[in-house]
């Protein structure tokens, strides 16, 4: 060993205290390449991470920048006196004890349909009148200030109330979506008057309300209260979509996820290794591949002619999408399951458990976290999709806020996508990263439980 | 009674029938303290409770699917015969006006008087009918609980009937995948073969241009017939192939380094905000993927080309390749991440404690082990590629032409399947019924390279332990 | 080969006949004939890869979860073929347990790890019952003092010999009629391995068990019968005290005497 | 059981169905709002065709008219009585960036500047054309990039019968070649990329100007009424596109369009024929109505009182 | 505790000064002193769970692995502070190899499983080279014969004894300056295991050698020097005949000649 001492060549023992062998040379001689390998490897990992990261970053500024805008709305803050001279209406009809359901739901709706013959939009103009002096003579200019749906707003409430009658009430009333766009700057203002949605005259009125704290830019409830308004565009909101948005995730989560789960245990676990079960194997991950639209042709020939479930109902949209989501749950669960060490299953079996047993009290357990990833991308995934719902009916426009699965209603996509195609793009380019934002947010709720129960599953051994 | 109390009350029996099962086997295992029970008592009692609401179950299912049609036959059989020659209308909506007055609900013309009669009896049909399957069900759900009550012993295997049921039901979970395909399949066979009445078949797969035309173009007034466009399938083919192979380019080196970094180097708390953070590019909506390509991505891959000499246009196949591969980013990383974690930690000891690199380890150890779930990951993220259309819409340009250049427009079958099935052609033409073509062809293609892919990964496959 | 080694008054609890094993293509057991006598300590010893693991997991049924692996010949037990499809394998598991070679705890705490399988066969009513149960098997096992004050640690943080009487304790404490241990004393010091030989005497009251070992003064202190493999064949079987002082092949006596090789 | 009306369809006539949905919804108490789905002429129809009973659709919205083959299709499973209810007419405008040239469009320059090949001299050559002023001097020195319909899209008929046919039949050569090939020769495109075809709707288009500067697009009169700010509009044959000039039949470019309802429906789904008729009448799309001010052309008083009359004829086709 | 039971004309391969390790909260090791002397073999012993395989797992810096664990004090080998950040750890464990307690062959071929570590390292440029290091290594550990028909098969298809020479032969193949063996024949029988003493006895004229188990006999056959360990210290340590014969410690004392307990 003597030669050994005598060799101490080698630049990663400079300090002289470590004479290698000859093998030991050889490696040390590899390693700074290694190591460079190792950063390099770590760097490009880092690096991949970030740049993730970064692209959320943008796709984030790029949304919020552009979305957060549409969460405040201009309103005008009005003094509405409701005229009993113009509100003439008959009493609210009241059941009557030999009165039928339905003979009484008939007296009601004609009683509404005669509040439905008022003209709210007077009392909105009288109410306009106190602050615009020249309102007079500028009779078509008045009425383009507040937006439409408003009056329908005031019909309400005097059908929910009729006692407001000859009351005077301050309401905050939303203005017409072109005089939000100009308030906002969103339309250049040096522009002639040709390429200017407002009127001159609307455009001095709104300057002058918003610099006396008349207008002034609100939170924007109704984005969060209203269903979609194509005639009232202000009034346009995200409440009918949310929820039939939110019904069909239900539908997914407790219809993909357990089924996917089901079936992947099955192939994985139970199912005998032969051509029978590669062929499903095969044609799983080909459903992955499928267009989602097609997945909708399949959804209205079987749930909408065959099980007579009702067009444009999110219970239709949650089983196609549930259909959609399957393959992506199951093979994750699949690919998670396949890693788990065989020692585990042996070590249940051996103690007398079935196999059934084995995989639900041990494999199981173990595979959550991949079969939550699987689920967090599946409702992701699902939630974003408008394609499938072509054809069930639910990309549509929907003005009524469903009340349940089984009640027409359209989808955040879609609502995006109508927005995203509505020709007052001033308007509706910030709605729509609102809209954005919120279907995001929803997506990270319901996603937000997985997450947590991925993160305490996850263990490593 | 509706079909939700009934479950309700279905659970409720089941709930009892649980109690008894375990109580009557606890007993029977008292009685025979010599003989071991097969199961532990809460198997019986899950055995017992499975007989009382299985076979009623059925039984509902039946009949919330046959009754109706039954009671609308018994109906239609009751109707005077002239009023159906001489309404002239479809005896389904005949049908519908009664059951609409039998409901009391929302009919506005005024009721004929047969009509009123019909519904009277439909309506006493249907609460009969009703009575009638609540008593079926009680008795179903007796029966069932008393025999599997009194079938209890120490000899009788609860467990493996319960197992059974299960199975059956991750079985019949699992035939969902299948019976989905099947009705795809059949949802577009018999329109292809429309398609292909028009269009030879030769002309659709081996055909280079597609050049569909409008419909109608050309049928209209004062112009010309016989221009049907042509429907070669290789130009889509193509621009699929391109943008899914571009998008996996960027996804899979991307994806998986970000899963190597976060299972292995990256710090706890770093990976667990990173994880759902980076997860979040699955969820954004397709549409604003395609408005980011085709605004913001486009022209600086544009510019950047330009900036190094090459025409690389605004919208391409290799800018929708490119949003499309961050998309699915996730699909690669997240899973990834989640299996490679899997991988036991001997198998690292081993290899660290052969003086590896931690890379090395990853690489030669850890990846293999871990790779096929990794190739799961790939295909669940090739597969969303294949089949993705919005991005394609807006940033590749829309142009199926032939072309083996990324850096120019192209179309892709998803999106010519949308275009064409939702667009404002005659739905009868074959300007629009190419679209099933299209899908079932897609269909096949991924089903052939999904069956390379299987091959591959077990030729490959690693089985640790 | 050499079968029935035993007294005709002696009950027999298992029977092998002619059982081959394939992984494969290739042959691991090459048909072996044993019976296995209740109440009675077996060894098996033989160099390594000579198929007694392989023979050890035949006996419940192990085997099955190994893709590869094919079975052949019967194996009884109370005169009823195991390999009999009616018969229920998980029930022939929870009589015949088993410690396996390389111990295998579950990814779980300690608690869990011992009280999965009395759980698992409804052994205890009772929490109280459970925690006698966990806390006895441990006992037995010689584990109890070195993890009694962390049982709620998950079983995979225990050092090797802590983890082998783990998986030991895991498996007596379900009381299988049969238990087979596939060298349960391979990570054990001399005290350790002692506390467990004095419990297969103890088990042996009630249970019949199989043991691997490569110890030969092992085989010798614990087991009535010893059989020796040899590259998959069954070379000898008998009373232990008979194998080693008198052996009746030469390569069983190579073997003993450590001159093979 | 449904209660509500059910439509789908052209993309170009749900902003006006939806509106009149809407208007529909507030003024009658008695019935729930319509809901109106997308889905393309062709996906409308083709669901409205799928049969009778609630769980298809009521009314499908067409950017075009029904087809023979469609109607056979309709009644092969049971839709008998479609009624044709056309609602009024839609412009289509050529538009450019507002910062881009002003451009006075005849039909020849778009033939010339899409086509594939192009006459000259009495020989057709592949098109030379890279810049507007090569085509014709008073055209603004702009480079060619037109953004057109898509092949799906109702708007691409009108274009190519209304532009590029009449456009191309200007030329002595094509008149020339015999009549069968004519079609194909005026339809042949350019790939050099020049010509996009668009098949999303007008905001891709807008978007597609606001990457390039020198894009044409083709868009929707009522599109471009509401983003006067951002694009300007061409004239065509020295025509501006507007509603008096589309009704006046002057602007070459408008179509009419159309909705079908489903006669066996009327009766069974409240509140169909209500809708249907609140539709065209005068109050909701008339001159001064939501509907006009939503962009649709009005029909005319005569045209409209038979329309009126068929739907309440229950007339079908 | 006792250090420096080494004669100073010994070269000093590594030494350890006060070295703790905690699991958590856990202390497994307290305090530990030792030298370990070039070409020596060194056998460390004690009842199971007294922190021998974790104190092994500090000398090649394997502890790096687990989350919660953390080392104190300081190690040296040649002089150099291996906890030193500066230093690579890379080339630690190829000079200090490691033979796991648990086998652990990676989920590839018997040939690939050996070749692995000299390909890592670049230590055979051709194939032909490399086919020589794995059959070298393979027959060093006693396994060729069985397995050279099989190369191309799974490591993790072998006997459990197999499997531990497939380790043993995987980490001698890249030859380091120490090994570290955590009961290396735990699964194996007497003539695989008297193979791998003499492997032992060869390796010792060039390299290092610690040997964790819980064999007396083995200890005393192959090693130089004993160390004996109890509840995570170092009671003993010393020349193998005179711990064995004349142990200085009680508790050493008990052990040995398996009294304690
Ligand atoms: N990963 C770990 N997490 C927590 N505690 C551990 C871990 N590994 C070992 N321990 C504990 O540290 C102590 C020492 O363990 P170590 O593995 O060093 O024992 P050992 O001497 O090798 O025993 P054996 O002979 O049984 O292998 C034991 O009490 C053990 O439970
Ligand atoms: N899963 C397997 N796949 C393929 N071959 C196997 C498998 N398990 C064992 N073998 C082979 O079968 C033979 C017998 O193996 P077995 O495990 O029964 O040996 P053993 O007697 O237990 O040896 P040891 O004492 O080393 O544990 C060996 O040659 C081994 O390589
Ligand atoms: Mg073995
Ligand atoms: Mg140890």
């Amino acid at each position: 060993m003597t030669e050994k001492n005598m060799n101490p060549a080698n630049n990663s023992a400079a300090d002289g205290v470590a004479p290698l062998s000859k093998v030991q040379q050889k490696v040390a001689v590899s390693l700074n390449r290694r190591h460079r390998h190792e950063k390099l490897f770590k760097g490009v990992g880092l690096v991949a991470s970030l740049i993730s990261l970064l692209l959320v970053a943008i796709l984030f500024i790029n949304i919020f920048s552009k979305g957060l805008p549409a969460f405040w709305q201009s309103a005008i803050t009005l003094e509405i006196y409701f005229d009993p001279e113009i509100i003439k209406i008959s009493d609210k009809p009241v059941q009557r004890a030999d009165e039928t359901d339905n003979a009484f739901r008939q007296r009601d709706i004609e009683w509404q349909s005669e509040v439905g013959m008022i003209n709210f939009n007077r009392l909105i103009v009288e109410g306009l009148n106190k602050v615009l002096p020249d309102a007079n003579q500028y009779r078509r200019d008045v009425q383009r200030i507040v937006t439409s749906g408003e009056r329908f707003a005031m019909r309400q409430l005097v059908i929910d109330n009729p006692a407001i009658i000859g009351q005077t009430k301050t309401l905050n009333l939303l203005t017409d979506a072109n005089i939000d766009v100009w308030l906002k700057g969103n339309i250049d203002r040096s522009l002639p008057d040709a390429q200017q949605q407002l009127s001159p005259k609307v455009r001095e009125w709104v300057e002058m309300l918003s610099e006396q704290g008349i207008i002034k830019n609100r939170f924007s409830f109704a984005l969060f209260m209203n269903a979609d308004s194509r005639s009232s565009l202000a009034s346009a909101g995200l409440a009918g979509a949310f929820m039939g948005s939110l019904y069909m995730m239900l539908v997914v989560l407790f219809l993909a996820v357990p089924m996917g789960v089901a079936a992947a245990i099955y192939l994985e676990e139970f199912a005998p290794k032969n051509k029978i079960t590669d062929l499903v194997e095969v044609n799983i991950n080909n459903l992955a591949a499928v267009p989602s639209i097609v997945f909708g042709l399949l959804g209205a020939a079987v749930f909408i002619g065959w099980f007579n479930l009702p067009i444009s109902a999110p219970i239709v949209g949650g089983l196609v999408l549930s259909l959609m989501t399957l393959p992506t749950v199951i093979i994750a669960t699949r690919s998670t399951l396949k890693a788990i060490p065989p020692s585990i299953r042996q070590a249940a079996l051996g103690l007398g458990a079935s196999k059934m047993q084995a995989t639900f009290h041990h494999v199981l357990p173990l595979a959550i976290p991949g079969i939550l990833t699987g689920a967090i991308l599946g409702v992701a995934q699902a939630l974003g999709e408008a394609a499938p719902l072509l054809l069930i009916g639910m990309k549509s426009f929907v003005a009524q806020v469903p009340s349940g699965p089984f009640e027409q209603a359209t989808a955040l996509p879609v609502q995006i996508f109508l927005w995203q195609g509505n020709e007052l793009r001033n308007f509706f380019e910030a709605r729509t990263s609102a809209a954005i934002i919120v279907l995001l947010a929803l997506m990270l709720t319901l996603n937000g439980l997985a997450i947590w129960l991925r993160k305490k599953y996850e263990n490593r051994w | 009674m509706s079909n939700l109390s009934l479950i309700v009350l279905l659970l409720a029996l089941m709930a009892i029938g649980y109690q008894l099962g375990m109580v009557r086997s606890r007993r029977v295992a008292t009685i025979n303290p010599q003989q071991r029970m097969h199961s532990r008592p809460h198997h019986y009692g899950m055995m017992v409770g499975l007989w009382a609401i299985i076979p009623a179950f059925f039984l509902l299912i039946l009949w919330t699917m046959l009754a109706p049609n039954v009671i609308s036959s018994m109906v239609a059989a009751q109707l005077p015969a002239e009023v159906l020659a001489q309404e002239g209308m479809t005896a389904n909506v005949i049908m519908r006006r009664i059951s609409n007055l039998a409901g009391n609900f929302g009919i506005v013309a005024e009721a004929e008087p047969w009509e009123l009669a019909a519904a009277a009896y439909m309506q006493q049909l249907k609460s009969s009918s009703a009575a009638l399957l609540t008593g079926l069900m009680a008795a179903i759900a007796a029966t069932g609980l008393f025999f599997s009550y009194k079938k209890i012993q120490p000899q009788l295997r609860a467990r493996h009937q319960i197992e059974r049921t299960i199975k059956a039901v991750l079985i019949i979970c699992s035939t969902v995948a299948i019976l989905t395909t099947i009705g795809i399949v059949l949802s577009m066979v018999g329109e292809t073969m429309k398609f292909f009445s028009f269009i030879p078949p030769s002309e659709f797969f081996f055909g280079t241009t597609w050049n569909p035309r409008f419909s109608t173009t050309g049928v209209g007034e004062g112009s010309l017939t016989g221009s049907q466009g042509s429907f070669g399938l290789i130009p889509l083919l193509s621009g699929t192939m391109m943008v899914a192979g571009v998008a996996l380019i960027v996804a899979i080196p991307l994806g998986l380094m970000v899963a190597i970094y976060l299972a292995e180097y990256a710090p706890a708390g770093f990976r667990s905000t990173a994880k759902p953070i980076i997860e979040v590019l699955a969820g954004i909506p397709t549409i604003v993927y395609g408005f980011f390509a085709l605004v913001t991505v486009g022209p600086f891959l544009a510019d950047f080309g330009a900036s190094i000499g090459l025409t690389i246009r605004a919208t391409s196949a290799l800018t929708a390749g490119v949003v499309m591969g961050i998309m699915i980013i996730p699909f690669i990383s997240s899973l990834s991440d989640d299996i490679i974690t899997q991988v036991p930690k001997a198998l690292r000891d081993a290899s660290l404690g052969l003086g590896a690199t931690k890379s090395e380890t990853i690489r030669k150890v850890v990846l293999p082990a871990a790779l096929p779930g990794i190739v799961g990951a790939v295909l669940l993220a090739a597969s969303r590629a294949i089949g993705e259309t919005m991005i394609v819409v807006l940033a590749a340009g829309n142009s199926p032409t032939l072309t083996a250049n990324p850096f120019e427009a192209v179309s892709t079958i998803t999106v010519t399947i949308v275009n064409q099935l939702t667009g404002d052609n005659d739905f009868a033409s074959p300007q629009s019924l190419v679209a099933f073509a299209l899908g079932l062809t897609l269909f096949v293609i991924t089903l052939l390279l999904n069956v390379v892919a299987l091959v591959v990964v077990r030729k490959y496959r690693e089985q640790y332990e | 080969m050499t079968v029935n080694q035993t007294n005709s008054s002696d009950k027999i609890k298992m029977t092998a006949r002619d059982v081959k094993v394939f992984y494969g293509a290739n042959q691991a057991i090459h048909g072996v004939n044993m019976d296995i006598i209740e109440n009675e300590v077996i060894a098996f010893i033989g160099p390594s890869g000579c198929g007694k693991s392989t023979f050890l997991r035949c006996l419940n049924r192990m085997n099955d979860t190994i893709d590869i692996c094919r079975v052949t010949g019967s194996i009884k037990m109370d005169g009823r073929d195991i390999y009999d499809p009616s018969l229920d394998v998980v029930q022939l598991r929870a009589q015949v347990g088993m410690v396996f070679q390389k111990p295998n705890p579950f990814p779980k705490s300690i608690y869990e790890n011992i009280a999965y399988g009395p759980r698992l066969h409804g052994l205890a009513s009772r929490k109280s019952e459970l925690d006698d149960v966990v806390e006895s098997s441990l006992r037995r096992a010689g584990l109890w003092n070195e993890v009694k004050d962390r049982l709620d640690q998950p079983g995979t943080g225990l050092s090797g010999g802590q983890q082998q009487r783990l998986c030991i304790a895991r498996s007596i404490a379900v009381s299988p009629d049969v238990i087979l241990m596939d060298e349960p004393c391979s990570a054990l010091d001399p005290i350790a391995t002692s506390i467990i030989e004095e419990l297969i005497d103890e088990l042996k009251q009630n249970f019949t068990i199989v043991i691997v070992t490569h110890n030969m003064q092992q085989a010798a202190r614990v087991s009535d019968r010893t059989a020796f493999f040899h590259l998959g064949d069954l070379i000898e079987i008998g009373a232990t005290n008979e194998v080693f002082t008198n052996p009746q092949h030469k390569r069983t006596e190579d073997y003993i005497t450590g001159r093979y090789g | 059981n449904r209660d509500t009306v059910q439509v789908a369809g052209s993309s170009t006539v749900l902003p006006f169905s939806s509106v009149a949905a809407e208007e529909f919804g507030n003024n009658f108490a008695q019935f729930r709002t319509p809901v109106v789905g997308s889905g393309g002429s062709s996906g409308g129809l083709r669901q409205f065709c799928q049969g009778v009973g609630i769980n298809t659709i009521d009314i499908a919205n067409s950017s075009r008219a029904i087809r023979p083959a469609e109607v056979e299709a309709c009644k092969a499973n049971g839709v008998n009585q479609i009624i044709e209810v056309k609602i009024g007419y839609d412009g289509i405008v050529f538009a450019s960036r507002v910062d881009a040239g002003d451009f006075k469009l005849k039909p020849e320059h778009v033939f010339l500047a899409q086509a594939a090949q192009v006459p000259q001299n009495g020989k057709m050559v592949a098109n030379p054309y890279t810049n507007w002023n090569q085509i014709d001097k008073s055209l603004p020195s702009q480079s060619i990039l037109l953004a057109i319909p898509g092949s799906n899209h109702g708007t691409r008929e009108v274009y190519e019968e209304k532009v590029i046919l009449d456009g191309c039949q200007t030329f002595a050569e094509v008149k020339a070649l015999p009549k069968g090939d004519q079609n194909n020769f005026c339809l042949a495109m350019r790939t050099d990329g020049r010509v996009v075809e668009i098949a999303g709707d007008y905001t891709e288009t807008l978007a597609r100007l606001q990457a390039q500067k020198d894009a044409i697009g083709v868009f929707g009169l009522s599109f471009y009424e509401a983003n006067r700010d951002r694009i300007k509009v061409a004239t065509v044959n020295d025509v501006v596109p507007t509603v008096d000039n589309i009704i006046a039949g002057v602007y070459p470019v408008s179509r009419p369009l159309f909705f079908y309802v489903k006669g066996e429906h009327i009766g069974v789904i409240p509140g169909l024929q209500q809708f249907a008729e609140y539709f065209v009448s005068e109050a909701a799309s008339g001159f001064g109505s939501p509907l006009e001010a939503a962009g649709l052309i009005p029909l005319d008083d005569t045209e409209r009182a038979q329309i009126l009359a068929n739907i309440k004829a229950k007339k079908g086709l």
